[in-house]
């Protein structure tokens, strides 16, 4: 179904309906992720993904109108270009260690002792939780940064000027 | 004590200014305390520099969780070398950026541009003193959102578009290299780059680790705009702020190439990317691509930014095609290319800016007899494209000396003889420039005499006399590269 | 829409709830899903949710500009400076084992104020966000 | 190495292309970011899927369960989740500019309006 609504997304010339199919597509995309045990995931997912996401591109559309001009030119060149990435990932994950084997590698180092230790050292029975704000804390502050880049990034772009300048041909 | 935590304040006293700067929200503030941060960066990295080349590499363990748990900060030979080069051209654009930013920015903004310039800043030492993956790739988000926004910030619209395409092609590298990390990751159950390391040899050739490093290579050449993936390239540094365009161009492509070094010969391994698979010889052939079309390219253009743009991309390739050699000597030329053409353009990037802001635009028809109208600028120039060219005395003599070198011990002549001669178009590009200075008279485009302010005339100047400097003496350069070499063939991390 | 009474009612209603569900979401973090971020979001979906019944001169006037905005930059003030205040205790950057006497403690003190530093940062950045989109659209808005 | 343990990486294949065909193929920019954050939203699977086991549960660790999801790959696209999102909203910003300044958002039409007007209007 995620795939029919990405599919569909590439189709469609009407940039409304494409935001809404994203939005299904996030909300499919969540869901999935529930059933893989990504509740953490799963729950950011729709709220970014299906919420914030939804609400941001139709914003912008509001602001740039909503129909895209054209059917496409040459379509093949681009899917030779994605196809070439196709059949390199192909490649590559034919070698990976098969769905829910639990003697992969990701399962046999370093995760362990977060599962064992991680309640224990952090007081926090949310792995997730404990990995995201003690043991890969630093990572999350970049993320914290990531968000107030995009912040301040956003405003230096938008921001209505007081006075029209004229350092704006 | 503070000395032991140099590591993280590094980092981190660079991101704690953005947030100030947005609360104080006054442009000489903020300007101010860009200032000292990225002159306290300069400081730390020299110091860093001067622990690891005493007394060997050193790890810093974020939030005392040791490797692999925790994330680990390490600064070994390389990438202190890059630390360097990155904050000390950073300590020498924020004093030119004063009169540039407040000239080419509307006023409220400008606390917003020295906020995103520390962020710029931060990411790009964070991903150079990181030893984890996947942090690697926050901190690359970091300054490539704030590159985004500050080259969006130019003053012609086009600057847009071109922030617009870098962002695009910018994200599907990051992409990209995700995707490689999380197959290395999904191979060993590790993040840490030593780890990795460590693991790996065990699956050589397997086949996620190869499209590991196929993803890896292709998204961070999008970054470092290796040919033919530069196309965003030149617009970005043609259209951004002057300042901008100076820092970035000095800096952001060549912590990239640092990136590439690190996971080809840090983590992958010199014996499996260079004994085993073919990736010297499609960087060399890409490398030379990159060098001549680039330069024949840059020969053609209207405007002195766009120019030295495209002549950045040739520029690339040089380094990369040290890369490609992956010998000792190849490697250092590469390393010293890096140091040295960060100099180089980064003092005509500012000297442009100068002539920016006299004369608007930098199109040659503006340059007409500029030699006479703006003497000092249009001598630095001349003087910083010598470097480009590689004329001896200069830095940029160094590097061409160390690739021929190169060649030369792999016995392919050709290389020898094609670094020379490619020089020679670079001496085109840059007589054209000596031409409508010095050659022509004053045209009706020419701005009136004056020079630019001093507040950018000495860092640019600053800069012209380091590419001097280091092609005089190349004690600092050369033994730092040649020990980041000897580090990289060594197969440690 | 101004006008509609049923809407107006109803978010007067939930938009309580939902800032009560944000700060539920926020400190359920550690034992079940949720933490700073979608908690962020969450609050900043029940401000526009409220500039969307109310108008945005509402919303405007209820959490003003320069709130925000500082907020964007005091949530990541309050990161790092737990970061620093580890650093100052004689640990590591980042440290939560000497913010307590008691190294759980510690770990437990320090993530909080962590997710407190995302949840100001995020819930600032989404509204200033919508607040720059939205005033974008209508300049009478100012 | 059979076929039916690896499907959930084909999924994965097949929506990262239809995001990035998208992104390459479509003028719109608007279109073009919506394709981009499809691509950055199919690595999230090749991250999560291969850390389910199959009988494991959600990584909150409780008395009554012994087998769990890795939560390490949660956490790294928890993070990629936010800087996908960051860039979404800094792309629609440039967008929005664009759009202002050259009165389109087709990538064709912006070009042309930049042959015709090197200078800028």
């Amino acid at each position: 179904m995620m795939a029919v609504a990405a599919i569909a997304v590439a189709l469609q010339r009407n940039l409304f309906s494409a935001v809404v199919l994203a939005g299904i597509y996030s909300f499919l995309m969540a869901t999935v992720l529930v059933a893989l045990d990504a509740v953490d995931v799963a729950m950011t997912e729709a709220s970014v993904g299906a919420g914030i996401s939804t609400v941001l591109l139709l914003g912008a559309l509001h602001l740039c109108g909503g129909e895209e001009a054209k059917p496409l030119a040459r379509p093949w060149p681009p899917l030779a270009v994605a196809l070439t990435i196709v059949a390199a990932l192909v490649y590559g994950t034919l070698g990976l260690p098969a769905f829910s084997d639990p003697q992969a590698a990701p399962h046999t180092h370093v995760v362990p002792r977060y599962l064992e230790q991680g309640p224990k050292e952090t007081g926090v029975p949310n792995v997730v939780t404990a990995v995201l704000a003690s043991y890969r804390g630093y990572d999350t502050l970049g993320e914290v940064l990531v968000v107030f880049t995009a912040g301040i990034g956003v405003i230096a772009l938008l921001r209505r000027a007081r006075r029209r300048k004229e350092g704006k041909p | 004590m503070i000395l032991e935590h140099l590591p993280a304040l590094q980092v981190t006293v660079p991101l704690a200014a953005a947030p100030l700067i947005v609360l104080v929200r006054q442009s000489t503030v903020a300007w101010g305390v860009a200032t000292a941060v990225s002159w306290f960066a300069f400081a730390a990295a020299l110091l860093l520099a001067t622990q690891v080349a005493g007394g060997g590499p050193v790890s810093y363990a974020l939030g005392s969780w040791p490797p692999p748990w925790g994330i680990e900060y390490r600064v070994d030979a390389l990438s202190a070398f890059v630390l360097v080069l990155v904050s000390g051209v950073a300590a020498v654009v924020a004093p030119f950026a004063w009169r540039s930013v407040a000239a080419e920015l509307p006023r409220d903004r400008v606390y917003l541009f020295y906020a995103l310039y520390c962020l710029c800043l931060a990411g790009l030492l964070g991903m150079t003193i990181t030893g984890d993956a996947f942090n690697l790739f926050v901190f690359m988000e970091i300054s490539s959102l704030a590159s985004y926004v500050l080259i969006a910030l130019g003053r012609h619209r086009r600057a847009l578009l071109a922030a617009y395409q870098y962002l695009i092609l910018g994200t599907i590298g990051a992409t990209f290299y995700v995707i490689g990390v999380g197959l290395l990751y999904l191979m060993t159950g590790t993040l840490n780059l030593a780890d990795m390391a460590a693991r790996l040899p065990a699956l050589a050739g397997t086949r996620p680790v190869l499209a590991a490093l196929a993803f890896i290579t292709v998204g961070v050449s999008l970054k470092l705009a290796l040919f033919p993936l530069h196309l965003w390239l030149p617009n970005a540094y043609a259209y951004a702020p002057s300042a901008v365009t100076a820092f970035l161009a000095a800096t952001a492509t060549k912590v990239s190439v640092y990136i590439l070094l690190r996971f080809y010969f840090g983590v992958f391994g010199a014996r499996l990317v260079v004994g085993e698979l073919p990736m010297p010889e499609i960087l060399l052939a890409l490398s030379i691509l990159a060098i001549v079309t680039a330069s024949l390219v840059a020969l053609w253009q209207a405007d002195l930014k766009r120019l030295l743009a495209y002549s950045s991309v040739a520029q690339i390739g040089y380094i990369t095609l040290g890369v490609g050699m992956a010998s000792r000597d190849g490697l250092t030329a590469a390393v010293v290319h890096l140091f040295n053409h960060g100099i180089t353009k980064g003092a005509l990037f500012l000297l442009v800016g100068g002539i920016a802001l006299r004369a608007g635009r930098a199109g040659f028809e503006r340059l007409q007899g500029l030699g006479q109208v703006m003497p000092l600028t249009s001598l630095g120039i001349v003087l910083a494209g010598l470097s480009l060219i590689g004329v001896p005395g200069t830095a940029g003599f160094i590097s061409k000396w160390y690739l021929v070198l190169g060649a030369i011990e792999a016995e392919r002549w050709w290389l020898a003889a094609l670094v020379v001669a490619t020089s020679l178009i670079a001496v085109a590009y840059v007589w054209r420039f000596v031409e409508a200075a010095y050659l022509a008279p004053p045209g009706a485009a020419t701005p009136q005499p004056g020079e630019a302010p001093r507040a950018m005339l000495v860092p640019a100047w600053l800069l012209v006399a380091a590419c001097i400097w280091f092609g005089l003496d190349t004690s600092f350069t050369v033994r730092g590269a040649r020990s980041a070499a000897l580090l990289l063939l060594g197969g440690a991390p | 829409m101004r006008r509609e009474p049923v809407l107006r009612v109803v978010g007067k209603l939930l938009i309580p709830y939902m800032l009560l569900f944000a700060l539920y979401v926020q400190f359920h973090g550690d034992f079940g899903p949720g933490g700073g971020f979608q908690a962020g979001v969450i609050a900043a979906a029940a401000v526009i949710f409220y500039a969307l019944i109310f108008g945005l001169p509402a919303a405007r006037r209820l959490v003003p500009e320069t709130v925000v905005e500082a907020m964007v930059a005091l949530g990541v003030l309050i990161y790092l400076g737990v970061g620093f205040a580890g650093l100052a205790l004689g640990g590591n950057y980042l440290d939560y084992f000497v913010l307590d006497r008691d190294p759980v403690a510690g770990q437990h003190r320090g993530i909080f104020w962590v997710e407190v530093g995302v949840l100001v940062t995020v819930a600032g950045v989404m509204l200033k966000i919508f607040y720059v989109f939205a005033g974008r659209a209508r300049p009478a808005g100012e | 190495m059979s076929v039916a343990s690896h499907y959930s990486y084909w999924i994965t294949v097949l929506l990262m292309t239809a995001g990035l065909y998208i992104v390459i193929a479509r003028g719109n920019l608007v279109k073009k970011l919506i394709g981009l954050a499809i691509f950055q939203t199919s690595v999230y699977l090749l991250y999560i899927a291969p850390g389910k086991l199959i009988g494991g549960t959600a990584p909150i660790v409780a008395e009554a369960f012994k087998l769990y999801s890795n939560p390490l790959p949660h956490v790294l696209i928890l993070t990629a989740i936010v800087v996908g999102v960051a860039t979404l909203a800094l792309g629609l910003a440039i967008t929005v500019r664009v759009r202002e300044t050259y009165g389109s958002i087709e990538e064709d039409e912006i070009l042309a309006a930049d042959r015709d007007d090197p200078d800028g209007a």
